[in-house]
């Protein structure tokens, strides 16, 4: 019963982690029907933000629970500029283009913002030291789950209510369902399309740079090429999931967590990810839309 | 004209683009080392650059949308100087003349290098055109092509490992067995659609790298397969240089034989049906064609030349392992398509001698290779979305009905 | 129909082979970026020797690929500094080849066109062996830093092979060594990060701890290299009830699977290869590496050789050298050296100066067996001790 | 006359929603029938029913040749099976192949109709070739029929609105159908291309010797071109008869009334 609950936990690590990317993927989905392959870059962006921002910090001795709010809080401010500008300047000018061309021009900026932070960092792992405190009531099953984990889930868990808030009750969040529904409908009745879009992609970009300074300090280090991988995996937890809904990301990306633990600790590490996948592909044949998607029947 | 407003434009792009670089560029952290250095002289480049990029951005900018304007109120697809030039019959003979000359000269002009990524660059626009067969015709979007290229290259190097089987017999193999997989692994994706379809694909993709990585016993797991042998020509033993210059010429005819094939299967009767379920799926169905056929046949065609460049692809590199095979492999046929312009034959030849000679010229900045590729790959979409031969407009003339004919275009 | 069609293609071949044409001819007599100048033009119009760096550049693997390019600058930065080579300035040719095997023929054919007369790499085993054919057609000695497949030396197929580095088996035997007859170690698992390296070194420890019945191997996995958690696998390994975890891979899995045991409040002994054996390591895994035993070469931070070699990193670049540099700058070291003892690029005359002269390196005294394998390399167990690796007498 | 097309009891609900309930209907060899209602009514749906885009929750649904053999059960029948048995149709918003050229479109209209497959496109043996050249020269004379040779070598999307709806009729045609569905024909065309697509409409009868199935809000069209009509509203028929006696129907005029109350 302990292993499974360790697993559970485990699942639920790498699920929360998961979300947290997934999250922006979804919503940048849902509004511009763009799977955008440079995400996890802005994950990776947000991680050495943060990164930088702690090792500046540190040097002139700051407290480290302050330091780690404000890494967090540069690091979305930053990864959010990044989302909009590479949106400005990759995505928007391919608006009523081929989808494609905007996936190609996705792939172009991925593998541009890798070597970017590559050559203006370093090739190598930077450790990530983990300023978020050992909680005092975590102590007694620190075997179990130390307080970082917690500090994930419960980042999670606050993202996505803050979002479905968003999303439902604010002006903005009617005008991105706006948007999402027929661009060209919200367009008429006076939603500033260009405003929701950037909004999207700084919303999503700075929950992925929360994401990736969590995930750094959980996991203590971080490269260039962090993004990719992870990016990847969100992907596929979003698809899962339905991709365009909230809570489907959400869900998803714990399935795909728990999945993942569960293979690993009563089957094999070695198929891990082949069965993530042949669980994905089993989902989708059985539900083509994903777990929570709606179904799209054709207007005929 | 260079107005205030302009410049303003600029330097606000110039302010915005330091602040938005400033820490990953100018502060380089080690916290190894637990150092800082400052590098200010790099926000005063990015600066000057922004600046005056911007102009450029924005002419072009300005340039595409007024082509983009003219072209809706001319109501007339826009042709290429190049497409103009092509059509010109004077031009034509001796232009073929001329390739014909230069293809056949080439491995003898050029260094082994260059016949070398040549022969690569080949493989990928065998290889293109076969997914330009799934996604550019059929309108599938395959992320997980590479797998059929990894089940060509292994069913040649296992076949030759365990049974000395040869090239030439492993070809149709290899052909075969990519096929067989292509109906395999298209069946259960034919109820998904657009994105969901790619990420299954991806899957199935990812799937295949994996299975051959772990799975030892049957793959040799990521330690892969060495000394592969080359294409044989008569049990002639070739060195270096020739052997090279024998997959050029193999690679040439390998290419010729698939734009054959494609051009003749794309006005066929099967491949109108492929666009036809590309433009709407409903609407095709309703005219009485199989769905599940169609889709199945533009898979498994499509996988058939990715088995063939793959048993090409591992008699050429003579050693594979898994690493060949990622996501990223899938992702680079893709571009090769989309870039050169979906569904257009010669849009993938394009696109597959800039995606990979590109990168190999780009060599030359060392470092800085995959940076600017990638800024590549953004510019050519953003000006160029529709690639860079954009859906080519087949006529047919009616000798049959002579005077009727009426081509009402150009 | 035809017709357009047929012309588009030709037009686009004339192209692109005109392009070529333009940009194909003076290929041949640039790239000399990569050279840092010498101190002192060379005084003699003698032909340079031309030294090939191949590895990863970019990619997921160039943090394991950009080390030995700076290897190969700094020692020939010293070098030319020196008046080179017997006289002879040398030139480094940096090229890439991401670790894929398809995409190591082109760098290798390009390094053969460049007229590199010995190389430096490749980094993975698999881009290796697809490149060293070509350099064994063109009589090039290849030398890699970090390429441990076996075969790369046992098989007799690459007579023209060298490297600095242990091979897999030899690293996992004193691995198995070490955790039998000095840890007397009885329940062992054995992990990799499915990687060619690390999968490699793990299949022979596996092997050879399955051939002794002292022992059993109560886990064998493989993780997935990048996932941002490894809790199941370590709870795995707990569940095991494994005295010790082997583990075949890089620095980066290590310290992750490392940390996180830790943090479970396990005490499992860790062991691990060469590719751990890095101070990053240390200092990714901080408090958490202490204790870890890896296996490498021996006695190297003593070495005034090697102090010089990471000074001069630290001096150039700003931080501590990646992994595999010191071999990297060993192989550039002996290559060298056997060029100016010989005198000669000749491939015969450089592979019997490999095997019979001794060169001081960072890796210690070396020089090469006929199979290409490094002797007076001598092979240790470190333990990290205080944030250092300390050597364990056997 | 027998019956080409017999639906009898037919019903459809979405989740919870009866969009049609049990309707009957009949289209005999020859005629030109209308299915009319107000919005909503649930005569796409109807549509999409009998073509096998969706599968009807109830009732049966029979498809007989003109002079052959016993009829042919519908239910659980592809869209591509249905029109391979003879019945075709169009659609209310316009669902051509935009990027293919308009000979193009109606070339795919034959595809069910031969039998060429891979090797026969690649090698292009004599008899492929024949029939290669067979359907472009039917596709051709089919535009002829519709009076679209003008725009042949036309991609489909830069037609004019009334030549799209022709093309839809002209690719429908080129299946070879006894039976045509025609989905809101008229929709969006001035007086001019109405009456145009009226006697359209009554030719290809005559030449195609198909019957038609016509839904349609035009009145005056359906009035002239209609043998017998059908009136659905919520998923309900609430009458069926002569033009005339339509006209006067109370039931009719009850459901178009009360819309234009509501409305």
């Amino acid at each position: 019963m302990d292993y499974f609950l360790e697993l559970f936990l485990g699942g639920l690590t790498r699920g929360s982690i998961y979300a947290l990317i997934a999250l922006g993927y979804t919503m940048v989905y849902g509004i511009i029907e763009l799977i955008n392959f440079a995400h996890g870059e802005i994950y990776m962006i947000g991680a050495f933000t943060g990164l930088i921002v702690i090792s500046v910090l540190t040097l002139l001795g700051w407290n480290t629970v302050a330091i780690i709010i404000i890494a967090a809080l540069v690091a979305m401010v930053y990864s959010a500029a990044y989302g909009y500008t590479i949106e400005k300047i990759a995505y928007k000018p391919l608006r009523g283009s081929q989808r494609l061309s905007a996936l190609i021009s996705a792939i172009g900026m991925s593998l541009f913002l890798q070597n970017y932070v590559l050559l203006a960092q370093t090739s190598n792992f930077l450790p990530f030291p983990n300023l978020i405190p050992e909680f005092g009531i975590v102590k007694p099953i620190e075997h179990i789950v130390r307080s970082t984990e917690i500090v994930i889930y419960i980042a999670a868990a606050l993202v996505m209510v803050g979002l479905t808030v968003l999303i439902k009750f604010t002006r903005m969040g009617k005008a991105m369902r706006a948007v999402a529904q027929d661009r060209d409908m919200a367009m008429l009745v006076g939603v500033d399309v260009n405003r929701v879009i950037s909004f999207t992609f700084v919303i999503g970009s700075s929950i992925a740079a929360l994401g990736g300074v969590l995930v750094a300090s959980h996991i203590g280090q971080v490269n260039y090429y962090v993004g990719f991988i992870a990016g990847i995996k969100a992907f596929v937890a979003a698809v899962l999931g339905g991709i365009g809904s909230m809570p489907g990301a959400v869900l998803g990306s714990l399935v795909l967590g728990w999945t993942e633990s569960f293979f690993t600790g009563y089957i094999s590490s070695d198929y891990e990810d082949v069965f993530a996948f042949v669980f994905l592909v089993l989902i989708l044949i059985f539900r083509p839309a994903g777990i929570l998607g709606r179904s799209q029947t054709d207007k005929v | 004209m260079m107005t205030f407003q302009e410049i303003k434009k600029s330097f606000l792009a110039a302010i915005w683009f330091m602040f938005l670089t400033f820490p990953i560029m100018v502060i380089k952290v080690n916290t190894i080392e637990k150092t800082i250095e400052w590098h200010w002289w790099r926000m005063a480049a990015v600066g000057l650059g922004a600046f005056g990029l911007s102009f450029l951005w924005r002419y072009l900018i300005r340039r595409k949308e007024a082509g983009k304007r003219k072209a809706e109120v001319g109501g007339e697809d826009k042709q290429t100087l190049v497409q103009r030039l092509l059509s010109n019959p004077r031009f034509y003979l001796p232009g073929l003349i001329a390739t014909a000359v230069m293809v056949v000269a080439f491995p003898f002009v050029f260094s082994l290098y260059q016949t070398n990524i040549m022969i690569t660059a080949l493989i990928y626009v065998v290889v293109g055109l076969g997914l330009n067969i799934v996604v550019g015709l059929a309108g599938l979007l395959d992320l997980g092509y590479v797998a059929f290229y990894a089940v060509g290259a292994y069913s040649y190097a296992l076949l030759n490992v365990h049974f000395g089987v040869s090239f030439w017999m492993a070809l149709p193999i290899g052909a075969a067995l990519a096929f067989l997989f292509g109906i395999l692994l298209g069946f259960p994706v034919l109820r998904l659609r657009g994105d969901y379809l790619a990420i299954v694909t991806l899957g199935f993709g990812e799937i295949i790298r994996l299975v051959l990585e772990n799975w030892n016993e049957f793959s040799f797991g990521p330690s892969g397969i060495a000394n592969i042998p080359k294409p044989g020509l008569f049990g002639i033993d070739l060195n270096l240089q020739q052997s090279t210059t024998f997959i050029y010429f193999l690679m040439i005819a390998l290419a010729l034989m698939t734009i054959f094939v494609v051009r003749r299967l794309q006005d066929s009767r099967i491949g109108r049906a492929w666009i036809a379920l590309r433009e709407d799926e409903v609407a095709c169905q309703a005219m009485g064609i199989d769905k599940t056929r169609t889709k199945l046949s533009a898979f498994a065609l499509g996988a058939t030349w990715a088995g063939m460049g793959g048993v090409v692809f591992a008699a050429k590199t003579t050693f594979i392992n898994p690493t060949s095979f990622t996501i990223w492999e899938s992702i680079i046929i893709l571009c090769v398509v989309v870039l050169g312009g979906m569904g257009s034959i010669v849009g993938v030849i394009i696109g597959a001698m800039i995606l990979i000679l590109l990168p190999e010229y780009l060599r030359a900045f060392s470092e800085y290779r995959m940076l600017i590729f990638g800024v590549i790959l953004v510019l050519m979409m953003v000006f160029r979305p529709g690639g860079i031969i954009s859906d080519v407009r087949r006529t047919y003339k009616f000798e049959g009905l002579g005077n009727k004919t009426e081509n009402k275009s150009q | 129909m035809k017709k357009p069609i047929g012309r588009f293609i030709v037009l686009v071949v004339a192209l692109a082979l005109a392009g070529l044409m333009i940009y194909g001819c003076p290929q041949q007599e640039e790239k000399k970026a990569e050279a840092p100048a010498p101190a002192a033009p060379a005084p003699e119009p003698v032909e340079p020797v031309k030294l090939g760096v191949a590895g990863a550049h970019s990619g997921d693997l160039a943090s394991y690929g950009i080390p030995s390019v700076r290897a190969a600058q700094l020692v020939v930065k010293q070098r030319n500094a020196m008046n080179g080579v017997g006289g002879r300035q040398i030139e480094v040719l940096v090229e890439d080849d991401v670790c894929k095997p398809e995409v190591a023929t082109n760098t290798a054919t390009k390094l053969v066109t460049d007229k590199a007369h010995v190389v430096v790499g490749h980094i993975c085993s698999g881009a290796t062996k697809s490149a060293l054919g070509i350099y064994k057609e063109s009589g090039i000695i290849a030398m890699s830093p970090s390429a441990t497949n076996p075969a790369l030396t046992q098989s007799g197929d690459y007579p023209n092979f060298f490297r600095t580095i242990a091979s897999d088996d030899a690293q996992a035997r004193l691995q198995v060594d070490f955790a039998l007859d000095k840890l007397g170690l009885t329940k062992l698992a054995v992990l990799h990060d499915k990687g060619d390296y690390g999968k490699g070194l793990a299949e022979f420890a596996k092997g050879f701890l399955e051939a002794d019945s002292r022992a059993e191997v109560v886990l064998y996995e493989g993780i997935t290299p990048g996932a941002v958690d490894y809790s199941a696998v370590v709870q795995k390994v707990k569940r095991s009830e494994a005295e010790a975890v082997i583990f075949g891979g890089y620095h980066p899995e290590a310290s992750k699977i490392v940390t996180q045991m830790r943090k479970k409040g396990m005490d499992t002994i860790f062991i691990s290869d060469d590719g751990v054996k890095d101070v990053t390591f240390i200092k990714v895994a901080g408090e958490f590496a202490e204790g870890v035993y890896a296996t490498g070469p021996v006695d190297t931070s003593k070495n005034p050789i090697a102090m010089e070699a990471i000074e001069a990193h630290k001096k150039e670049f700003g931080e501590d050298p990646g992994a595999f540099y010191l071999n990297a700058y060993a192989a550039t070291q002996a290559l060298l050296n056997a060029i100016e003892k010989s005198g000669s690029t000749d491939f015969d005359v450089l592979k019997q100066t490999l095997q019979n002269e001794w060169v001081a390196t960072p890796l210690g005294i070396i020089k090469f067996d006929e199979r290409g394998d490094a002797i007076g390399v001598g092979f240790a167990v470190y333990q990290v001790q205080g944030g250092d690796f300390a050597t364990i007498e056997m | 006359m027998k019956p080409v097309l017999s639906v009898s009891q037919l019903t459809m609900d979405f989740g919870g929603l009866r969009a049609i309930d049990h309707i009957d209907l009949e289209v005999r060899a020859g005629e030109i029938v209308a299915l009319i209602g107000p919005n909503g009514a649930g005569k796409t749906t109807f549509f999409n029913c009998i073509t096998g885009i969706y599968t009807p929750t109830g009732g049966d649904m029979l498809l007989a040749a003109p002079g052959e053999g016993g009829p042919v059960r519908l239910n659980g029948l592809k869209p591509n099976k249905v029109t391979e048995n003879g019945m075709a149709r169009t659609f209310q918003n316009i669902r051509l192949f935009p990027n293919m050229t308009v000979l193009e479109n109606v070339m795919i209209g034959r595809h069910c109709r031969l039998h060429s497959g891979i090797p026969g496109a690649i090698f292009r043996p004599p008899a492929n070739r024949r029939e290669e050249k067979q359907i472009v020269e039917d596709s051709y004379r089919m535009l002829e029929k519709i009076g679209l040779t003008g725009y042949v070598n036309e991609f489909a999307k830069n037609l004019p609105y009334g030549a799209q709806r022709r093309l839809e009729i002209a690719r429908a045609l080129a299946t070879e159908p006894f039976i045509l569905l025609l989905d809101e024909p008229a929709a969006g065309m001035n007086a001019q291309e109405t009456k145009e697509l009226d006697e359209l409409i009554v030719r290809i009868r005559e030449q195609e010797k198909v019957s038609i199935l016509l839904i349609e809000h035009d009145m005056k069209l359906v009035m002239s071109l209609s043998d017998r009509i059908y009136v659905v509203d919520y998923g309900k028929r609430i009458a069926e008869g002569a033009p005339e006696a339509i006209k006067n129907d109370p039931a009719v005029i009850k459901a178009y009334l009360g819309e234009d109350i509501d409305a």
